[in-house]
């Protein structure tokens, strides 16, 4: 019952460790950064989760309303939202780049022309 | 009035800076702004130091909303330590960039490289002045974004993928940092780092704290490069340009030091990360890795530059060394270190800057005879390298006086005998550059145009002098130093 | 694109009403969900639309890049002018009741900068990122 | 001047020398100008100083805060006196034989060679005028470091071996145990001034604590080369002549023994290490060393290593007489810094002349050398004899004390290493004085003469020098015996 109500945290585990994998385990570094969005994700997902009360609303007041969410995670994570986007399009640039230079957005691929002709280009 | 509104005026000025080089685009005028802010940051970061000292910890409120409910900026004997750090470094590297920056950058990106830098360092500015965990987050990022950006503008293909390295694993260590707040900020409900040590004693041993510790720990770890999280830096390091190496080596590593002495002393408390957890112990076996497998791998390095990269997380060890032993010489040696390292490195990586000018690279096979054909180069290496290795009358002397004098009171003999042990090994790898540059007749590849211009020696050398200096006169560092340990430790401000 | 006469009269349709809607969660998020974020994000989409229809040269023709890049510099400008001109008004920086002699209404006039200031960042950087790859997808290069 | 400005002349003329010497490089003539004057001017500062010192003044001097409650201090007592007359004083002869040796041979690099020289010059003062441990310690490290570029002048691969020796020796040594012990000295101590009788008395170290310090301290002082710390000194023998002689005689190993006798008498304190008998041990290493370095000197053909193990040897007697912890003793370990010095340099003279006139560098080659170069092997033939102790050089007297001070500590041992010591030396020396004068150089061999007249200056000055001592003793004889407290 316990573990089963605490559901928003599971799924925060679960983004969170799958991301991690994805950015450990795989050579590609367009999956590398979904990886890393994802689990950026799940961090959106522990701040927002807490601050949500059941049955309350924006915190905005008003006569008719008494019970307000927390709203300052929403403004946390507005701000992380903000700077995973930058993350990720500076990742993405930089991967451009990759591309333009090796040929190859494969990590292995890379270290091995990298190996092959150490001063590169 | 201006003085008051120091602490905003310290971040904030940097911050608009970059803005507005990127409106004029132009390249003399953003050095000129880059400088200028760079100059303005250090003359604060001092006024603030002074201020410090005479009456006690300054705080700000943003938006005159008082603390808890506000961001606050606050700067104690620690912060204002590390703020004149950061921006004494950046206020010497900016004149030395002059040249430095428009050899190796193309024309067109070279107002870029001036906006990134002034980002760059109100984000590190502003991770030290801050008193607002996520705030703290937020300025992390700036900084570590900017300076993504800056290794990738490195001439050489592989500082793209360093570039990429470093921002994945950045990323990941500020988002485990973020997800440690987040802990803490659900059990204390607030994101005051005062208002959170307050009413951190009262949850102590609970498991989101110790969970949020745990977080925090590695995400730190990782953006200070504790072995074995370090793999990151010496690619980065190695083939960022000559002007951001010597400024990030110099302060970003440090200011995340700042942060771990910060959340360890500040805010989960000594009672609880020294007395309850093992973490000294973890700390002191991570460093003692650090000290000798990175200075090893240091020594059989072929690149001066990946060679100095490879010594700071070395010398990055000694620093979280004196912070594992806790007590008030370990954290004064910590301190201390903190400084003097930043200052020999960023001594260091300008010099090798000049030599990347003239040379391409800085390889050893590049560097037989040096001395002759540079020598005021390779006179300040030589006297910096000492500094590196704790010769007296260097700043690194005084780092490695404490670090021994800790470990002796504490009776831990063989952590002195460690700690002095390994910087023989400082002396055999600056002892290579000793020897290449004076001991062999130039080379086919030792570069021949000469000496470096003046306008890159003048900064490297102020550094070098200041090596010497602060191993001469430690009124400022030492003294500095101490009373932030003592702060940290909870006794006098 | 020239064969696409439905997509073209239907964008310049929407474009318009795009850009309208921007400007009505820009101003609207001072009593509802909305503000700069949101506004910059869909005003930037309806420059990103008009270029998938039209073809990248003519959106650059339309909003070149200089000025995208002066939009991102001008937001951060305005939102610190804000912080300066608390100060320069005799409060703490970022201060806005001292904006206006009714510290609420200071309020108001503060925000409301803040967030056109997010709004012209918002919007320069969206498109800026949309530039960088869309340039970028012949296989030439630069 | 008043005192303390003349400490600090004597500090900053040999640094001011070297830039000067360094801005006056493309000038053979200038730059070599600069040296002697720079020497001479050094010469009459320490010389002015010791007027007021023998009055019983103690100047002194204190600047930069080297550490919180550890300042740049610097105070002149007997025996830093004592050390600094003799290093500044040879350092104007050993200046114009350098002008001579260099010359003559050719050597590149001189200016260099000199401005290093200067620069060793004023570290070796800081060494002498030192008020505490941390200023000895970085004027000890500074010396070690601006004395490698002039081991390794030549430059060649076996200029880096012996260069990689010298430094990995000295430095490691000092970082490894020196800083150590320092840094526990102020651990427990609490201070690091130099203070007669001592600092460590009342920190309340037991016996073998005492001893283990002082062991860092004398094996951590790589320069007073006891075995097994000697290998650096015959490693450094790759230098050009006027720098064997900088390190034999003038500074380095003088430093080294220098500040063994500081540590000795003001940081333990002569009667603190007598009451817990704490460095019993050291008086059988000194004596081993003396012995065995006199054997190894013995079975070496080449002259200057000969030389060079003479030397750890000679060291080792001061470092024994100081460990006797009698006054007497005492005294005539500081009187042997003085006299070895005059004696070892003149040796070195006489070795750097034959090979710049003959190219010769092996003891079994000097038949008849004597015969065409008299005043250099004259020279030698004094300096011999006052390194084994014969009367009237200046070796006789500091031995004659020596034997004093082992006889009044009733230290037996003691008095049979000096006696064994004694007859090595002269079987070691006695030997080349021989064949020099006494035997007809091979047949066939050309004919030449005497080296070039500045180097036959000082050699002769040198000499003359150790034969004066003895009757001008009075002022080195009252800072000895103002040393052990007499």
């Amino acid at each position: 019952m316990s573990v089963a109500s605490h559901y928003s945290y599971w799924i925060t585990v679960l983004l969170m460790t799958a991301g991690l994998y994805i950015v450990i385990a795989r050579g590609n570094l367009v999956k590398k950064l979904i990886g890393l969005a994802i689990f950026q994700t799940s961090v959106y997902l522990l701040y927002i989760a807490p601050g949500k009360l059941i049955g309350g609303t924006a915190p905005i007041v008003a006569e008719a309303f008494k019970l307000y969410s927390n709203p300052l995670p929403h403004v946390l994570i507005l701000t992380a939202i903000v700077v995973g986007v930058a993350t990720l399009a500076l990742g993405l640039a930089i991967t451009v780049r990759v591309r333009e230079t090796y040929g190859s957005i494969e990590e292995d691929e890379i270290l091995a022309a990298d190996r092959d002709d150490p001063d590169g280009a | 009035m201006i003085l008051e509104h120091l602490p905003a005026l310290q971040v904030t000025v940097p911050l608009a800076a970059a803005p507005l080089i990127v409106l004029v685009r132009q390249s003399t005028v953003a050095w000129g702004v880059a400088t200028a802010v760079s100059w303005f940051a250090f003359a604060a970061a001092l006024l603030l130091a002074t201020q410090v000292a005479g009456g006690g910890p300054v705080s700000y409120a943003l938006g005159s909303w008082p603390p808890p409910w506000g961001i606050e900026y606050r700067v104690d004997a620690l912060s204002a330590f590390v703020l004149v750090l950061v921006s004494g470094v950046a206020a010497v590297v900016a004149p030395f960039a002059w040249r430095s920056v428009a050899a190796e950058l193309p024309r067109d990106r070279v107002y870029l490289f001036y906006a990134l830098y002034c980002l760059c360092l109100a984000g590190l500015l502003g991770m030290t002045i801050t008193g607002d965990a996520f705030n703290l987050f937020v300025f992390m990022e700036i900084s570590s974004l900017a300076s993504y950006v800056l290794i990738a503008l490195g001439r050489h293909r592989r500082a793209l993928l360093a570039a990429y390295q470093y921002l994945i694993l950045g990323t990941i260590g500020a988002t485990f940092y973020v997800i440690g707040v987040g802990l803490l900020y659900l059990m204390t409900g607030t994101l005051n780092l005062a208002d959170m040590a307050a009413r951190l004693p009262a949850l102590a041993g609970t498991r989101p704290v110790l969970a949020a510790l745990a977080f925090i720990t590695v995400g730190v770890s990782l953006k200070l490069a504790l072995f074995p999280l370090h793999l990151w830096l010496p690619n980065a390091y190695a083939y960022a340009p000559s002007a951001v190496t010597a400024f990030l080596a110099a302060t970003a590593t440090k200011v995340s030091v700042y942060i771990l002495l910060r959340f360890y002393f500040g805010v989960f408390g000594a009672r609880l990360v020294v007395g309850e957890l093992p973490m000294p112990e973890i700390l002191l076996a991570l460093s003692i890795l650090a000290i000798v497998t990175a200075s090893l791998v240091a020594l059989w390095q072929a690149d001066l530059k990946r060679l100095l990269a490879y010594s700071s997380v070395a010398q990055i060890g000694y620093i979280t060394l004196g912070v594992g032993m806790a007590s008030r010489d370990g954290l004064t040696a910590a301190v201390v270190h903190l400084f003097n390292h930043g200052i020999t490195k960023g001594a260091l990586f300008l010099l090798v800057g000049g030599i990347a000018l003239r040379a391409g690279r800085a390889g050893f096979e590049r560097l037989q005879g040096l001395g002759q054909v540079m020598p005021l180069t390779s006179l300040g290496i030589v006297l910096a390298g000492l500094s590196l290795i704790g010769v007296p009358g260097t700043a690194g002397f005084i780092s490695k006086w404490y670090l021994v004098l800790g470990a002796i009171e504490a009776e831990r003999w063989w952590l002195a005998a460690l700690v002095v042990a390994t910087s023989l090994i400082a002396v055999a790898y600056v002892w290579r550059f000793v020897e290449a540059a004076y001991l062999a007749p130039p080379g086919a590849a030792t570069p021949q145009p000469g000496e470096a211009p003046r306008a890159m020696l003048v900064p490297a050398w102020l550094l070098v002098a200041a090596c010497i200096w602060f191993g001469l006169d430690t009124s400022f560092t030492v003294r500095g130093a101490r009373s932030a340990a003592l702060l940290l430790l909870g006794g006098a401000p | 694109m020239r064969r696409e006469p439905v997509l073209r009269v239907v964008g310049k349709l929407l474009i318009p009403y795009m850009l309208l809607f921007a400007l009505y969660v820009q101003f609207h998020g001072d009593f509802g969900p909305g503000g700069g974020f949101q506004a910059g994000v869909i005003a930037a989409a309806a420059v990103i639309f008009y270029a998938l229809i039209f073809g990248l040269p003519a959106a650059r023709r339309l909003v070149p890049e200089t000025v995208v890049e002066a939009m991102v510099a001008l937001g951060v400008l305005i939102y610190l002018g804000v912080g300066f001109a608390g100060l320069a008004l005799g409060g703490n920086y970022l201060d806005y009741f001292v904006l206006d002699r009714d510290p609420v209404a200071g309020q108001h006039r503060g925000i409301f900068w803040v967030e056109v200031g997010v709004l012209v960042t918002v919007a320069g950087v969206m498109l800026k990122i949309f530039y960088v790859f869309a340039g970028r997808a012949r296989p030439a290069g630069e | 001047m008043s005192a303390a400005q003349l400490i600090a002349a004597a500090l900053l003329v040999p640094a001011a020398g070297a830039g000067l010497l360094a801005l006056a490089g493309r000038r053979p003539n200038l730059r070599e100008a600069v040296t002697l004057v720079a020497a001479a001017l050094l010469f009459a500062c320490v010389v002015a100083l010791a007027p007021p010192v023998l009055a019983g003044a103690r100047p002194q001097l204190f600047a930069l805060e080297l550490l919180p409650g550890i300042a740049l201090g610097f105070r002149v007592e007997p025996l830093g006196m004592l050390f600094a007359l003799v290093a500044s004083g040879l350092w104007i002869v050993n200046s114009l034989y350098s002008i001579g040796y260099m010359r003559a041979n050719g050597e590149p690099h001189q200016t260099r060679f000199y401005a290093c020289f200067a620069l060793a010059l004023a570290a070796t003062m800081g060494i002498a005028f030192a008020a505490n441990l941390l200023t000895l310690f970085l004027f000890y490290e500074m010396l070690t470091l601006v004395t490698w570029p002039l081991v390794t002048h030549h430059g060649d691969d076996e200029a880096r071996a012996g260069g990689r020796v010298y430094l990995g020796l000295l430095l490691g040594t000092s970082i490894v145990l020196l800083l150590p012990a320092i840094i526990a000295t102020w651990a427990y101590a609490g201070t690091l001034e130099f203070a007669p009788g001592g600092i460590l008395r009342d920190a309340g170290l037991s016996g073998p604590a005492l001893g283990g310090l002082l062991a860092l301290y004398v094996f951590g002082i790589g320069k007073a080369a006891l075995m097994p710390v000697h290998r650096w000194l015959p490693a450094a023998m790759v230098a050009p002549t006027p720098v064997s002689a900088l390190l034999h005689a003038v500074a380095v190993v003088k430093a080294g023994v220098f500040a063994v006798l500081k540590v000795i008498l003001y940081v333990f304190g002569v009667e603190a290490l007598a009451g817990v008998r704490a460095s019993d041990w050291l008086p059988a290493v000194a004596g081993f060393t003396v012995i065995a370095a006199s054997i190894v000197a013995l079975h070496a053909d080449n002259l200057k290593r000969r030389l060079a193990y003479s030397t750890v040897s000679q060291l080792s007697y001061v470092v024994l007489s100081a460990s006797l912890l009698v006054p007497l003793s005492a005294a005539a370990a500081a009187l042997h810094i003085a006299a070895h010095a005059l004696g070892k340099i003149t040796l070195f003279f006489a070795a750097g002349a034959i090979y710049t006139v003959t190219g010769k560098t092996e003891v079994s080659q000097l038949d008849g050398v004597g015969r065409r170069m008299p005043w250099t092997m004259g020279a030698f033939a004094v300096g011999a004899l006052s390194l084994i102790g014969i009367p009237p050089a200046a070796g006789f007297l500091s031995k004659w004390l020596m034997f004093q001070g082992a006889a009044a500590a009733g230290h037996w041992p003691a008095l049979v290493v000096l006696g064994a010591s004694t007859l090595l030396n002269a079987a070691y020396f006695l030997p080349i004085v021989h064949a020099a004068f006494l035997r007809a150089p091979p047949a066939g061999e050309p004919g030449h003469g005497e080296a070039p007249w500045t180097m036959v200056a000082a050699l002769t000055a040198t000499a003359a020098a150790t034969l004066a001592l003895p009757f001008a003793a009075a002022v080195p004889l009252a800072l000895a015996r103002a040393t052990a407290g007499l």
